[in-house]
């Protein structure tokens, strides 16, 4: 053989296992979330119980939602450090609505529309303020957000109640099965849909792949880059919905640092901030992947202060094994290769 | 016999739930039947944390939460825990029109800040003036805090020149602080409605050079640093809660109700005006 | 073929062009005919590529005016380029580096259905476009090693027939070519001269950069030399003017 | 002249404007910076006062100082979110050792020392563990550091008192001026000059310019990658002592959302998240600019939820002005150039 | 200087290098010996710039050996590859878009003082490479727009010309060019075929990559021919065996 022989070859010495580990290594993040659960449920026997299982969809529904829309707007190179504000003025102005007219759907429709109004604004000034960067607009539109909030809110700080439909959206399940994983589901399929089949979500991808080639390409760039804010906006609006069906209430003080937990949820989730790369169901998978250890720390009555360290080091590690089965899968490939020729 | 499990869970890692803790677990030592899991948020603003936390107790079994709300909105988590059959005491903040509480443990913030402000009535007189160091804007307990100091004020026209938000930190606290000062150079008082921003302000006063006796500061929970600001005379005067016979009286109460016993329904652990004189008895 | 046709298709007229300091493109007219391959000749940073990315709606003209069959346009964008039919193959090449082959060539102009909504909104018809996108690069005899991979990691001269034969698919007026072949192998450089006198051919105006004189006198139908942002001399090219364009383009004296 | 006008050329249109317009225009960020403090300074007379300009000068020296090692960073494509946690963890580790030893200079020691093994995990995790961005091990070492800085400062969460040197370093006066002004300015001055005139400065921005050329160049890729951890953990730990030196106690909770504080200074001093551009120097712009808002909101009474908005508003009008200058300076050297031929 | 001397500077022995499933370089080997220019053909995707990555520490060869004056090496870095005497100019440039040329020029090997510090720590003299590299790029007779701006924004030849000049000046065993001459101009390509002679006739080993055959023709000793990761052939280029070269290259029969 040979002088400068690779690493990990001996691991795929015989022949056989080789199928079997690509097939394994292939599936990504979701193998280390796997993992995760099996290493949890060994260590607490609450883990899989039902209601359990039940409690962590309905705890990750609100960061998964919001990661979606927080994933397109990293594929274009950007972020959205608004959410959680934006999603705090949403359930206030759908709060708000409650107390002068008694109809979900109008309540609702308040949410969706304040949260993709802030959305849109996030894009608009992006985009024609020509400026370098998003980071700015939405951080300062997380303070504008959160200061409206509070100052809708004065007086009624917490606004108890909400219709019915929104809090058996948010709060309730069927046949056992949370109702918002049902919605988180359902928004993920159609993202997944309108980024991998429709046309604008091929610009997207063009649009973080490489900007000016974009522009050359004579793909409508400004346009795409508001579309992505607005549906960041809107799956905040989403995420409203979720959390004041959940509590029954609106607070201006929700959603309090959501934009790191979705940004974490993305990155996870194997994008890239340099835009272009990452599948959205992954983010779906990072979300669940916080929401989990999150649950499992509870479960296990880790102290406080030993939760945030735990925390911070088992999600270190998830992202580094997921490095670590790349390479192995990058591996098994080069292997299966040479022995087909 | 069966050793009752309760839940105990906390707003956020500062020393009053700290204390809290700390008589809770005093509490356990002392009655070997009980066995408390403890939790808490990561901040005054973490509602979802806290909605995790009970969830997970209650997946965990236990008979009853002795629980300090973040937010009133956690109130459906709670209705879920008790329609399991869980037992639930609040300690420190109501949530209001909430009826599924077994008992209640506190300190009425809105009362606790009256004293304070009655305080700043017997020293001010007409005219004078006051910057107020708020808390987190929106958490109600904090904002009661401002809202009982203003009340107790009353009869006094005070002149409000000043109010900026805090979050409860020391750093903004010495901030806006500052700012008070400067834009105000002969303010009269300084209202600061939790104890980190109390000690900042004692801070700002000191690097400033004016003197103790030219201005009043009062301010609230007696702790982070107050102590030592009471002791050199910067500050003059706090308001004390009593975190450890909250704690205690509350976690009594769930074990009694989880027992089937009768409880009081509304335990007050009262509230104090703790000045440089009287301070020793709060420590 | 070498007889231009009575109005050109397109034309710009004074054309300035400044970055900063720097004075790109003095006062340069040039003009484009159907069924004509015009070369556009210059040393280094003669401003080549610049007078190409104003026409292709990159870089606004500080002045001057561009003219397309007949009319004074204002071309604000590379859409609004393509939109008018003028098609550019960019020196700096403009792929995505994180689309397969198929998705780089249909970028912006995707096959999509259904044809009435938005062409936004519309659904990609993935396997048309892999078929119809791999039978072009296949006339251009370049060899990919995977169809389905992304292209960043694909060989220079692998990149560079992407982007031509993008560019040629979608050709109906004007095509711009900025040094398409400079990175080709003997064999593919060989098609892709093929493939220009084929959009000749079809009555396209072939507006071509090079630094190969070969291909400039098998070629071309008529030169235009730039040196230092300023036209300096226009010229049919020849065997026998071979020398002549040499001298004009690096300014010597014959 | 021409058919398609650019615009702009009107407001240049008498020549002997121009030099004096490029002048001003080419100062940068810092103009838009005096801009904000001249209007200030017209809503209110107490802006100007000595005093305040003082208060100005402590009230921002955390968020400048580090700022620039965030901007470090920055420049090679990286983010430090762990920085604010890093400082708390450093200020109690500094009052622990105050608790067993009376010496100013342990005590600062310790702090630079706990900051700067901080940013050296941060750097050699994300390099050696080939993680794909430092987003996800700052954001786990955030929370880590935080949960450890409670763990150990538990029961005594405030540590009151420090060592009289730190505090007359970060709290007190000489002639007036704040020595913490002066701290400011010894880091910025030593952190211009690495960056500009030494080796290492440059290979920061080649890494941060292109990563892959970086490696190809033989420059020590990973090496430069760990420094700028190393540093901006550094310059925590200078923020530490500046920040216990000014409230002469030390908090687990110090230093809560200085990551997006510093994050905002540096972009909006101009620095980009693509990394090799930008001048140090402008992130000290930046942290003065937030401060300036910041104290100006208080000194004019601001409503409390008001301020919030308010400043989100300023921020992004201060970088919109900033892109509006860059445009008009770029406009004012082509019609200078074109008049000069 | 078509003799070459008896031992190799540079060998590469049994190269394999797969890329996942896309099989690179198949049991290649070369030769370079000092004096000589070898130029490296191939259709585009055949494995050059693979190979040539593989020498300077780009990527690890999956299988094989190379070997530098009789030893052999473990290149496991390009700092690796320069601090052996390979210097290298890669086909997509490897220029930082935010640094001016002179800082393009030295980067990684600034000139710096005091001596005694590590490199790291020493301070730049900014002057003395701004002066030798314009001094240097002054050479190649390209003209660039300002000295003191950065690169991003040069022109396709500007850039290039800076990257080979980078690479002439450092030379001290084995330079590899990997088409160096694709987006120069007439005068300027003239300029660096002149400074390959003068590479040679210092000693270098010279590794030439190009698709130009003219270029092959006039300069290279030897040529190495590669088809799809292969070695297919080795000969002495000249105008008599031209076409059987191409043959060689695109594979067919002569
Ligand atoms: N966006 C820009 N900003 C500043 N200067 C530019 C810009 N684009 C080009 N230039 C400068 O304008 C001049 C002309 O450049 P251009 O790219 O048009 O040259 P070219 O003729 O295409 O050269 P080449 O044959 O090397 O590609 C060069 O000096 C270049 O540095
Ligand atoms: N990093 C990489 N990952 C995956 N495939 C690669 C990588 N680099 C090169 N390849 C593939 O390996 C093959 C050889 O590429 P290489 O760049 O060596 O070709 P080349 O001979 O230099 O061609 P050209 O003349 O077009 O530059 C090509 O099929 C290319 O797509
Ligand atoms: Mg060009
Ligand atoms: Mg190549």
């Amino acid at each position: 053989m040979a002088v400068l022989r690779s690493r990990g070859d001996g691991l795929f010495a015989r022949a056989s296992v080789i199928p079997l580990a690509l097939r394994l290594l292939s599936i990504g993040p979701v193998l280390i979330l796997v993992l995760l659960a099996v290493l949890f449920s060994l260590l607490t026997p609450n883990f899989l119980k039902p209601g359990n299982l039940g409690n962590i969809a309905a705890q990750t529904a609100v960061i998964a939602i919001v990661a979606i829309g927080q994933h397109l707007v990293i594929l274009t190179r950007g972020i959205d450090l608004s959410v959680g504000a934006n999603l705090a003025l949403a359930t206030v102005i759908g709060g708000l609505v409650f107390r002068s007219f008694d109809s979900a759907i109008l309540v609702m429709l308040a949410m969706l529309l304040s949260g993709s109004a802030v959305g849109a604004v996030n894009g608009l000034v992006y985009v024609f303020g020509r400026l370098p960067h998003p980071f700015i607009i939405t951080l300062a539109s997380l303070s504008i957000c959160r200061g409206l909030a509070l100052e809708l809110a004065i007086g009624h700080t917490t606004m108890r109640g909400m219709p019915e439909l929104i809090t058996t959206i948010g709060g309730a399940s069927t046949f056992g099965v949370p109702n918002s994983l049902f919605v988180v589901l359902i928004v993920t399929g159609l993202a997944v849909l309108m980024a991998k089949a429709m046309v604008w979500g091929r610009w997207i991808y063009a649009v973080g792949g490489n900007p000016q080639a974009a522009l050359g390409m004579g793909i409508p760039v400004r346009a795409v880059l508001v579309s992505t804010y607005v549906i960041s906006g809107l799956c905040a609006g989403i995420g409203a919905i979720m959390l004041a069906g959940r509590t029954a209430a609106s607070s201006p003080l929700y959603g309090n640092l959501l934009e790191l937990d979705t940004i974490a949820a993305v990155i996870i989730g194997g994008a890239s901030f340099l835009g272009g790369r990452g599948h959205i169901g992954h983010a779906l998978v990072g979300a669940v992947m916080i929401g989990v250890i999150r649950n499992a720390l509870n479960l296990l009555n880790v102290d406080v202060f030993f939760q945030m360290i735990a925390l911070g080091l088992i999600i270190v590690m998830a992202v580094e094994a997921d490095v670590l089965r790349n390479h192995l899968e990058a591996r098994a490939r080069v292997v299966q290769a040479s022995r087909t020729q | 016999d069966e050793k009752i499990k309760i839940g105990f869970i906390t707003k956020f890692p500062v020393p009053f739930f700290t204390i809290m803790e700390d008589a809770a677990k005093a509490y356990a030592k002392a009655h070997p039947e009980v066995e408390i899991t403890f939790g808490q948020g990561t901040s005054a603003t973490d509602i979802e944390g806290q909605i995790a936390l009970i969830e997970s107790m209650v997946t965990q079994g236990v008979k009853g939460i002795a629980l300090t709300p973040v937010d009133p909105t956690v109130a459906p988590a709670l209705d879920k825990a008790i329609a399991a059959g869980v037992k639930v005491v609040l300690m420190d903040n109501n949530i209001p029109d909430w009826q599924g509480r077994t008992a209640l443990a506190t300190t009425d913030n809105y009362n606790a800040g009256k004293i304070a402000g009655e305080y700043l009535k017997s020293v001010l007189k007409e005219g004078d003036t006051l910057g107020i160091l708020e808390g987190v804007p929106g958490v109600p307990a904090l904002d009661d805090r401002v809202n009982g100091m203003l009340e107790g004020l009353k009869g006094v026209n005070v002149k409000i020149v000043g109010r900026g938000t805090t979050k409860c930190t020391e750093e903004l606290g010495i901030s806006v602080a500052e700012d008070l000062l400067t834009a105000n150079p002969h303010l009269k008082s300084i209202y600061a409605a939790c104890g980190p921003p109390a000690a900042g302000a004692a801070q700002a006063i000191k690097n400033a050079g004016i003197a103790n006796d030219a201005i009043v500061l009062v301010g609230f929970d007696f702790c982070c640093g107050e102590e030592e600001a009471l002791t050199a005379g910067i500050e003059d005067a706090s308001v004390a809660q009593f975190p450890a016979k909250m704690s205690e009286r509350g976690v009594d109460a769930l074990v009694k109700a989880i027992r089937g016993e009768k409880v009081e329904s509304l335990i007050d652990s009262g509230a104090a005006l703790v000045t440089k004189e009287n301070m020793a008895q709060f420590k | 073929m070498t007889e231009a046709p009575a109005a050109p298709v397109l034309a710009v007229r004074h054309a300035q062009k400044h970055f900063g300091a720097v004075h790109a493109l003095k006062d340069v007219s040039i003009e484009a005919y159907r069924g004509e391959v015009l070369a556009l000749l210059g040393d280094n940073g003669a401003g080549k590529s610049t007078l190409v990315k104003c026409i292709s709606g990159i870089h606004p003209l500080d002045e001057g005016e561009i003219v397309l069959d007949g009319q004074v346009v204002a071309i604000r964008s590379p859409a609004a380029a393509r939109r008018v039919g003028v098609e550019t193959v960019y020196q700096d090449l403009a792929l995505f580096d994180n689309l397969t082959p198929a998705q780089n060539f249909y970028c912006g102009r995707e096959i999509a259905f259904p044809a009435w909504l938005p062409q936004g909104l519309r659904f990609l018809r993935g396997r048309a476009m892999d078929q119809e996108a791999a039978a072009v690069i296949e006339r251009l005899k370049v060899k990919l090693p995977k169809f389905d991979a992304p292209v960043a990691l694909m060989s220079g001269g692998q990149r560079q027939a992407i982007a031509v034969a993008r560019a040629t698919v979608f050709a109906r007026k004007v095509v711009i070519l900025d040094e398409p072949t400079a990175a080709l192998g003997v064999r593919e450089s060989r098609k892709v001269l093929d493939l220009i006198v084929q959009l000749r051919a079809e009555g396209n105006a072939v507006i071509l950069i090079t630094h190969n004189m070969e291909h400039v006198i098998e070629l071309a139908d008529r030169a235009v030399v730039l040196r230092q942002g300023r036209k300096v001399g226009e010229m049919k090219p020849d065997r026998d003017n071979q020398r002549k364009l040499v001298a004009l383009i690096v300014g010597a004296e014959v």
